[in-house]
């Protein structure tokens, strides 16, 4: 029981989603907006503590009996509610049918935060496994929000019927591992079991790793994607297309690269092919796609495969390209998901709706040009640099089919980012009104374009910050 | 803040500004897309003054640099400086780029997107020609291809959609190898570094295998940019396809990164994988001569044939460096700035009467010359040079080419003349069914160039008389850079000594 | 020695003239008083290469060489430079005599052109080019002073472009002779590639300096190839059919170009470059024979031609060749001697020529006839012509031809002996021209009944060629004088020219006084009368001969099949370019999508549908590649997982 | 003894499973669930599980399976009789599960000759202490969870909003 | 009894869920199969704890909160069900394809 102190910011998240609940109550309808400030609020709140837990290490980083905080969680803590943030942002101003349940929406959404917090400081199987139920229970209901909307059930059920059968499996996979090591617990010393894995540790492990691929979208594991994120509510999917993944990548990088590696299970090949098959499926699937959400639904599956090249090599060049690229990802994919919000509240979520708005909202196609030439890897946006550390974590560690099939994964990913420009800029206007936005679209757009400049251009604080939080206590 | 920092950014700072002007003040987006373009080329001929071309030493010795700290934790540097091989590629940029946006003034649609990606366009240009870092190098690189993917998807041709995303397509392709290429350089180095001159220097520490694997990857990079064979069939499209003024700027400075790479990079850093390639490179270059040319030749449209013999011409330049000679890289170098200037004012030209009579098809016409003689003296001038006509500076480029790829490569040089006569062949089949015959009726009342086409092909035509003439003007500026790299591997490259 | 150090003004001086004619003044019709302004440069010119030519013969001038810096690429330098030896003296007065005498009699014969004023600036610009070509001491200088040639005179054939004839001649002339401009080409890098330099002076050191300096197998090759380069523009077998055509041009082009000054630059470039050819026997054969193939085929063209100017340039091609034969069989001075005389009769014979059609605006003999009292002048000057050209004894073609049959008879008797009857053949087709024109009846009333005598400013040159045409010959072999300036070292000069008199048979020049004779007498037999049955008689007689002389032996056939299989080859290149080549990159990764959503569809069909329905696997798989996975069912993503576990379980439990 | 209980309990078990897999009523196999589970409740008393059987028999079968069962009769129509409930791919599947099976055959074998320790403890209270004091943070996320999927109940049986976007 | 004989239910328990889960048309029917390879699990955590685990319990334990997890998924599941069935009518899954490609 010892180490609570290190969970103060999700405990904190945990009761404010509650009082959030509360409050929905009590707070009429018409007035539902005010919840989602106060979800704002609660963010901050939370990066306020989390600010807390970075300027006294001494105090709330260290070791606690299943759970970990260390500079590479605290990182993706930040990342998390930064994302949770955002998404929140284009809650505000995206459109709703009505205003019903807002508090509910805020706090399902603090709460699978909150999941997702606990989830990289994890290092316990229970906890792992609680964690992505946390996680995932919330978002099953935040994508079916839209109840009037077919597809929102549609995606849902499709989300939740395959995230239970992972679940299944993984946990199948749990009690396997728990058969080979008569624990859950992932920080006591299993040399014995990594060194020389039996039958059974194999099998739990990859059993396990079902319910984590599910998360983070590893092909074959990926088909929930597109369905769940086209149905869902666009600031959902904004969502869950970055801080879920980011989230399960950071557990993924904790459990299998340091604790159980891959390479001592002989993993490692096997891994490289599904990094290869995760982008090529997702940048080759795209190419056919003509629904914004669902095209970045596939983008996000590729850029999923992107970052698990970090994963693959396994060390420090590669952590902290997968750190980079996972705010990189953070700032151009919410970004992207900021302007289509935007086009999407009057326009729907067709390529058509994009027919020439660089005459309507000339500033608007601009960022969602560079938001997506960021997410190809062009410089000088923030994807460039992302990759550019992935590719040489590749190269560092001899992974050459790795960095082949990366680079000619992102010569064909331009091609579909490309054709949304194609319809901003190329194809006529069909109205000349300009794309409606607000207040928080235009924050979040702001904060998006300038963390890929920032990044991209001058990346150097950046990388310091990223060099120290890729250490791990374990 | 350096003078050749001034120069990239000038381009960019106007870009900047644009967006700040309200999309239906056309002039004055047209003057400050124009006059960006010209304080970018007063800066370089400041630059001029201040350039020295000598080498001293036994190493390239870099002018104007500028060296700083960009990313430390991957010792990326902002590292930019010149000598006589990028110098005046530079210039070129800085004066086509001029040309162009006056040129370009004729476009009536979307004016300031026009010019703000046509500045970030020249931005991208001049630093790929400046940087000294690969990294940098790369930077610039890439960010030449969205701009260029605008200009030519919104302001192209009928099948300016196709034509633009087949360019990004292409030139992203053979780029992202060069990234991984250079990765790898950077790991085998020690300490890592992406600087070029530090690079260079290191050179031998490469084993050979290691130098041809990466060469490839630049390859692949630098000959989807020059392009060539067989990566070149983005070039037709794209520039048939892009309008005027950017297709000057496509062929005119953007198939000149390839060259320059292929001297700057793949020559100096990995020597040996050049060495091992020679003999690949030179039939390339070969095709590219001959094939280019004889394609050249079947074409009906105007600016496809100027598009292909730019192929042919491109493969002059690579003849040249093939000979890895002082007189070869000479000739390369040459080729590269008077090709600029040449294709530069041809596609201009060709713009010309396309936007009088749109069609480029040269059955069209006929008996030109009587009703538009300025316009006819320019275009023959133009293709004289174009053909290598002395007197001209096409001439002396692909002499100088020719004269140093000889000692090394007889048969395939021999072969190669062949490309010669096949040029003169097509452009005076041009010329003849364009403006001599009978006159068609049909373009009677066409008028001749007005002062802003004159503004933009005259100062070329004059400098491809300038440099026909005197062609010291620019050797001198390149000749100590030149000879120095052929000096460079003196116990290599033994067979074509 | 102001002369020679100002030597270059007489390429320059015409050059700006030019430019001046070009560049200044509107109006561009023949009230312009711009052409003057070349003229008078030519002028000048004329009177500067008179001096210089003065100061050989009699002055006792030494060759005069002087380089500049040009450029410097590499290691390597380029020199500007002039070289002036008696060959180049000979040559420069007659290049700015011939342009002159042109430029005053175009005064008159273009006149009411509407491009007057251009025109005069392309012939200004031809002569600086020519004189360019002739002064410099660099090859590669040459080399571009022989491209501006090329071109020139692509302009000038080509002046009446709006005509189709004019327009395809001019690009005729250019494409074929910029074919042999390639053998120049790779000739300059063989030179250079073995010697580093392309000055005439230090090439011939060079090669004086022995064969481990100029290897005899460099000398030959690039001897050979110059001799492309130089069958180009001298229009010699079997580079000669753009000569004819070339005939489009105005006649005083035709004189200037075609007669006098662009065709004799082949041999000019053979002479300045003799020392290649002395060093290897191969390539001085490949001259001799090349030029005496050249003069007798070209002969018999000229016999069965109709068109007054092509006769005349049939002719040029033939003694073109004899030159060239000269310079093959060693007559280094008689070949130069023969071109300098020529230059003189033929610019005459072209000049007298256009005097005729600009009379009865035909070119056309068979509409002739019976000329010679309404054009007195043009009929006596262009007798002379004639009859200098055919070797009429103690006229000046006789003289030159003497001494070429010379050379050639101590070289090989057997190339003598066709030679003479090129002579034979010769005088026979020139006479045939004179009769058919001036003599006869009138053919065409339509013609020649307005025709009338030119102006002065026309005849005057056409006296002042008759006069040098029957004299320079003997002013020149006398005591001689030409020899003494032009000739190839010092023992071949001696060699050659004196000592081979001796050695000859005495009968020698009977036998060419003998083909004179013949010639003129059949042509008088044939056509120096109303009735023409006998000629068109003989020429039923022998069609097929006939047919090959007018399709001059296939060449142009030949030529013409080349240029289509060259633009076939370059269509199936395009075609390929553009369907295969093209599609191979851009439809190259559908065809991978495509192939994995063919292996997607075989899965379903195997284990999805196979079991119940089969949907057709056409319908299924037809397009759309992955997406097609992703049909909606959830299940089927989870079969897709669960196939993916048990397949990587297998994998790790059986490894 | 132990053995009867467990063949016969293995018997219920995996046999009203393959009933709820297969039955073409979706309400039999409503209710085969309900015996599978409890069938399951039984092999945990036989390992000695007793708080996890009373957990198994008051959640699974008393909580889920009866649930389960309303709702089936809820989606009354749904549940009809049916042709078909079994869809195309069914042969994919066997044969996964079939490849799995003896897949796994191998590390069942393993532990052919592992039986169970003489001493066997009651497990409610150890079980009970460590819910509290290791699995303290688990449990208190657990009850998140349960409150989570409470809301998510209560969202998406709201009535229907007004207008339907498809 | 060997550990042998609980596993070989528990995996058979595992692939008779997945058999359904993956073959059902009927959402529900998908539901139920889930559910059993949740039990399966359960099996194999009481049985580990029995046989090679003795002297703990986090295998007990831990499938406690399994069953807890699988009470909150199927609340979350029947809900979304029943708005599903509400709204179309339906549960054969491929009556539910608005979302593909």
């Amino acid at each position: 029981m010892d180490g609570l102190r290190l969970l103060t910011p999700e405990f904190v998240l945990g009761t404010l989603a509650f009082l959030i609940l509360l409050a929905d109550l009590w707070i009429p309808a018409k007035h539902g907006k005010v919840l989602f400030h106060l979800a704002l609020l609660s963010t901050a709140v939370g990066l306020g503590m989390l600010g807390l837990s970075f300027s006294a290490p001494a105090f709330y980083q260290g070791v606690g009996s299943l759970w970990v905080v260390d500079p590479l969680s605290l990182f993706f803590k930040v990342l998390i509610l930064a994302a949770t943030m955002l998404s929140l942002f284009l809650a505000v101003d995206a459109k709703r049918p009505d205003d019903e349940h807002l508090g509910s929406f805020g706090a399902l959404m603090l709460l699978s935060a909150v999941g997702m917090m606990l989830l990289v400081s994890s290092v316990d199987l229970l906890l792992i496994f609680l964690s992505l139920e946390l996680i995932s229970i919330p978002s099953f209901i935040l994508t079916g929000f839209e109840r009037g909307d077919r597809k929102s059930s549609e995606g849902a059920i499709k989300y939740f019927l395959f995230g239970a059968f992972s679940t299944a499996v993984t946990v199948f996979g749990i009690s396997l591992f728990y058969g080979a090591t008569g624990g859950t617990h992932l920080l006591k010393p299993l040399t014995h079991y990594v060194d020389a894995p039996a039958p059974l540790f194999l099998l739990a492990c990859l059993m396990m790793l079902v319910g984590f691929a599910f998360k983070v979208s590893m092909a074959p594991f990926h088909f929930w994607v597109p369905d769940a994120y086209e149905g869902a509510p666009t600031p959902v999917t904004a969502f869950l297309s970055v801080a879920p993944k980011v989230a399960g990548l950071a557990m993924l990088l904790r459990v299998f690269t340091r604790l159980i590696p891959h390479a001592s299970l002989d993993l490692t090949a096997l891994f490289v092919f599904l990094a290869v098959l995760t982008m090529t499926i997702g940048n080759l699937t795209a190419l056919w796609q003509t629904n914004i959400k669902r095209l970045l639904a596939y983008s996000s599956i590729a850029q999923a495969g992107y970052m698990l090249i970090g994963f693959v090599t396994a060390d420090t060049l590669g952590r902290e390209g997968v750190l980079l690229y996972a705010l990189a990802y953070l700032f151009m994919n919410m970004g992207a998901f900021a302007v289509a919000v935007a086009v999407g509240n009057e326009e729907g979520y067709e390529l058509q709706a994009y027919d020439g708005l660089a005459q309507r909202s000339f500033g608007l196609s601009m960022l969602m040009t560079f938001f997506l030439l960021s997410l190809s890897g062009i410089p000088p946006m923030a994807g460039f640099l992302g990759k550019f550390y992935l590719f040489a974590a590749a190269l560092k560690g001899h992974f050459y089919i790795l960095a082949f099939a990366a680079v000619l994964n992102s010569v064909i990913s331009v091609y579909y980012y490309m054709r949304v420009a194609y319809h901003m800029f190329f194809r006529p206007a069909r109205t000349q009104a300009p794309a409606k936005t607000g207040l928080y679209l235009y924050s979040s757009l702001a904060i998006a374009a300038a963390g890929v400049f920032a990044v991209g251009l001058y990346p150097e604080p950046l990388l310091a910050v990223i060099r120290s939080s890729a250490a791990m206590i374990p | 803040m350096g003078i050749l920092s001034l120069t990239i950014f000038l381009p960019l700072a106007g870009a900047l500004i644009l967006l700040f002007i309200p999309k239906e003040k056309t002039a004055a987006l047209r003057a400050v897309g124009v006059a960006a373009t010209a304080l970018a080329f007063l800066v370089s001929l400041i630059a001029l003054f201040l350039f020295d071309p000598s080498q001293p030493g036994n190493e390239l010795t870099m002018r104007l640099t500028e060296d700083l700290a960009w990313i430390p934790s991957f010792n990326i540097r902002y590292f930019l400086g010149v000598d006589g091989l990028s110098f005046p590629i530079l210039l070129l940029t800085t004066l086509l780029s001029l040309l162009a946006a006056v040129y370009s003034m004729n476009i009536q649609v979307r004016v300031k997107e026009f010019y703000f990606w046509y500045l970030l366009l020249e931005t991208g240009m001049l630093g790929v020609f400046c940087a000294l870092d690969l990294f940098l190098f790369y930077f610039f690189w890439e960010v030449t291809l969205v701009p260029m993917y605008f200009l030519i998807g919104i302001w192209g041709g009928p099948k300016k959609e196709y034509a633009a995303i087949k360019f990004f397509l292409f030139t992203l392709f053979g780029s992202v190898f060069m990234l991984l290429a250079m990765l790898a350089l950077y790991f085998a180095s020690a300490p890592h570094t992406f600087d070029m001159m530090a690079l260079a220097k290191a050179h031998a520490s490469f084993s050979r295998e290691f130098q041809i694997i990466v060469f490839l990857g630049f390859y692949l990079g630098f000959a989807v940019k020059i392009p060539a064979f067989p990566f070149h069939t983005w070039l037709p499209l794209a520039h048939v396809e892009a309008p005027t003024g950017v297709s000057v700027i496509l062929a005119g400075v953007l198939l000149k990164m390839g060259v320059y790479g292929i001297l700057r990079v793949c020559y100096t850093i990995l020597p040996a994988g050049f060495e091992w390639f020679l003999p690949f490179f030179v039939i390339i270059a070969l095709i590219n001569i001959v094939y280019g040319a004889l394609c050249a030749m079947a074409q009906t449209d105007m600016k496809r044939m100027v598009a292909y013999s730019s192929i042919n011409h491109m493969g002059y330049a690579m003849l040249g460096i093939a000979a890895v000679s002082s007189t070869g890289f000479a000739g390369a170098a040459l080729q590269m700035i008077t090709h600029g200037l040449i294709t530069g004012a041809l596609f201009l030209l060709v713009g010309v009467i396309y936007d009088r009579a749109h069609t480029r098809d040269i059955n069209a016409f006929g008996g030109l010359a009587a009703k538009l003689p300025v316009y006819a003296g320019l275009m023959s001038l133009t293709c004289f040079a174009s053909l290598g006509l002395p007197g001209l500076a096409g001439f002396i480029s692909e002499f100088l080419c020719f004269l140093g790829a000889f000692p090394a490569w007889k048969i395939y040089t021999s072969i190669a003349v062949i490309g010669i006569l096949v040029t003169a062949a097509f452009f005076l089949r041009m010329l003849q069914k364009v403006f001599m015959g009978p006159i068609n009726e049909k373009w009677a009342g066409m008028s001749d160039m007005d002062a802003r086409e004159l503004f933009a092909v005259v100062p070329l035509a004059a400098l491809t008389v300038l440099f026909g003439v005197w062609p010291k003007l620019l050797l001198d500026m390149m000749n100590p850079t030149l000879s120095l790299m052929a000096r460079f591997f003196p116990d290599m490259f033994q067979g074509l000594r | 020695m102001t002369l020679f150090e100002n030597v270059h003004w007489i390429a320059l001086l015409p050059l700006i003239a030019s430019f001046v004619i070009l560049f200044l003044g509107r109006d561009d019709s023949d009230k312009s008083l711009l052409p003057y302004v070349g003229i008078t440069a030519m002028g000048v010119c004329l009177i500067h290469s008179l001096l210089i030519l003065k100061g050989f013969l009699f002055g006792g001038f030494k060759p005069y060489y002087r380089t500049l810096p040009w450029f410097s690429f590499g290691d390597f330098e380029m020199s500007l430079g002039v070289l002036i030896d008696g060959t180049a003296s000979f040559m420069l007065v007659v290049v700015t005599l011939v342009s002159f005498l042109v430029q005053v009699y175009s005064l008159a014969y273009m006149h009411g052109d509407p491009r007057f004023k251009r025109y005069y600036a392309y012939l200004s610009f031809f002569s600086a080019s020519m004189l360019g070509l002739v002064i410099t001491s660099n090859l590669f200088v040459f080399f571009a002073c022989w491209e501006l040639v090329g071109v020139s005179s692509y302009l000038l054939i080509g002046f009446w472009f709006e005509k189709d004839g004019p327009a395809y001649a001019s690009k005729k002339a250019f494409i074929t002779t910029k074919l042999g401009d390639l053998g120049f080409y790779l000739g300059l890098m063989v030179l250079f590639a073995c010697a580093g330099t392309l000055d005439l002076n230090m090439l011939a050191a060079r090669a004086q300096m022995g064969p481990e300096y100029l290897p005899q197998q460099t000398a030959a090759l690039a001897g050979i190839l110059f001799l492309v380069g130089a069958a180009g523009k001298s229009a010699q077998v079997p580079l000669f059919i753009w000569l004819p055509d070339a005939m489009e041009g105005p006649t005083p082009v035709s004189a200037l170009i075609h007669a006098a000054t662009m065709v004799a630059a082949g041999v000019y470039l053979v002479a300045r470059t003799y020392f290649l050819y002395a060093a290897s026997p191969l390539a001085m054969d490949a001259v001799a024979w090349t030029g005496l193939a050249t003069a007798v085929l070209a002969a018999g063209m000229a016999v069965v031609a109709y068109d007054i100017k092509r006769v005349l340039a049939f002719s040029t091609v033939s003694q073109l060749g004899y030159m060239m034969l000269a310079l093959g069989a060693g007559g280094y001075t008689a070949g130069l001697f023969h071109l300098t005389t020529h230059a003189f009769f033929k610019a005459l014979l072209f000049l007298a020529a256009g005097s005729v059609i600009h009379a009865v605006h035909t070119n056309d003999m068979r509409q002739m006839g019976a000329l010679s009292k309404q054009m007195p002048s043009t009929f006596i000057t262009m007798t002379i012509a004639a009859l200098a050209i055919s070797g009429f004894p103690f006229f000046a073609g006789w003289y030159s031809k003497e001494a070429i049959l010379h050379a050639v008879w101590l070289r090989s008797p057997l190339m003598w002996t066709i030679g003479v009857l090129t002579a034979a053949l010769t005088s026979f087709y020139m006479f045939r021209l004179i009769f058919l024109t001036f003599l006869g009846s009138s053919r065409d009333a339509h013609c020649c009944e307005h025709a009338h005598e030119s102006p002065a400013v026309m005849t005057g040159p056409l006296w002042l060629l008759a006069v040098l045409s029957v004299s320079s010959g003997w002013l020149l072999e006398h005591n001689g004088l030409f020899a003494s300036v032009v000739h190839f070292g010092a023992e071949a000069a001696a060699h050659h020219s004196e000592g081979g008199l001796h050695a000859a048979p005495a009968w020698l020049p009977w036998a060419a006084l003998a083909a004179f004779v013949s010639g003129l007498a059949a042509a008088w037999r044939l056509y120096a009368r109303e009735d023409l049955s006998l000629a068109a008689g003989i020429k039923e007689r022998l069609t097929p001969l006939f047919a090959m002389l007018e399709n001059r032996y296939g060449f142009d056939r030949f030529f013409l099949m080349l240029v289509s299989a060259s633009d076939r080859l370059a269509s199936a290149l395009a075609w390929f370019d553009d369907q295969v080549l093209d599609a191979l990159f851009i439809d190259g990764w559908a065809v991978i999508t495509r192939a994995v959503s063919e292996l997607q569809g075989l899965f379903d069909d195997l284990f999805v549908d196979g079991a119940v329905d089969g949907v057709g696997i056409v319908t299924r798989n037809a397009g759309w590649g992955l997406s097609r996975l992703v049909r909606g069912q959830v299940q089927e993503y989870m079969l897709y997982a669960a196939l993916a576990v048990s397949l990587f379980a297998t994998f790790l439990m059986t490894r | 003894m132990m053995e009867a209980a467990f063949y016969s309990l293995t018997a219920i078990t995996l046999l009203s499973a393959l009933g709820v897999v297969l039955a073409r009523n979706t309400l039999h196999a409503a209710l085969l669930l309900g015996l599978c589970l409890a069938g399951v409740g039984g092999l945990f008393a036989t390992l000695g599980a007793d708080f996890l059987f009373g957990g198994q028999i008051l959640i699974y079968v008393g909580g889920i399976a009866v649930l389960m069962t309303f709702v089936v009769m809820l989606a009354g129509r749904a549940s009809e009789l049916h042709l078909r409930q079994v869809n195309d791919q069914w042969l994919a599947a066997l044969l996964i599960c079939g490849v799995t099976f003896m897949g796994m055959q191998k590390i069942i074998d393993s532990f052919s000759n592992t039986r169970a320790p003489a001493t066997t403890t009651a497990t409610t209270a150890g079980v009970g202490r460590i819910l509290l004091d290791e699995f303290a943070v688990p449990f208190e996320i657990i009850s998140v969870i349960l409150v989570a999927a409470l809301v998510g109940a209560v969202v998406f049986s709201r009535p229907r909003a007004k207008r339907d976007r498809s | 009894m060997t550990l042998s004989h609980y596993l070989a239910v528990s995996t058979a328990l595992f692939l008779i869920g997945l058999f359904g889960a993956l073959t059902r048309r009927n959402i529900l029917g998908i539901l139920m199969g889930i559910e059993l390879m949740f039990n399966a699990a359960n099996i194999n955590l009481a049985a580990f704890n029995r046989f090679l685990h003795p002297s703990g319990f986090v295998g007990s334990a831990v499938a406690v909160f399994i069953i807890a997890v699988a009470a909150a998924e199927i609340v979350v599941g029947l809900a979304l069900v029943v708005a599903i069935y509400r709204a179309q009518g339906t549960l054969y899954t491929e009556d539910i394809h608005l979302l593909k490609g």
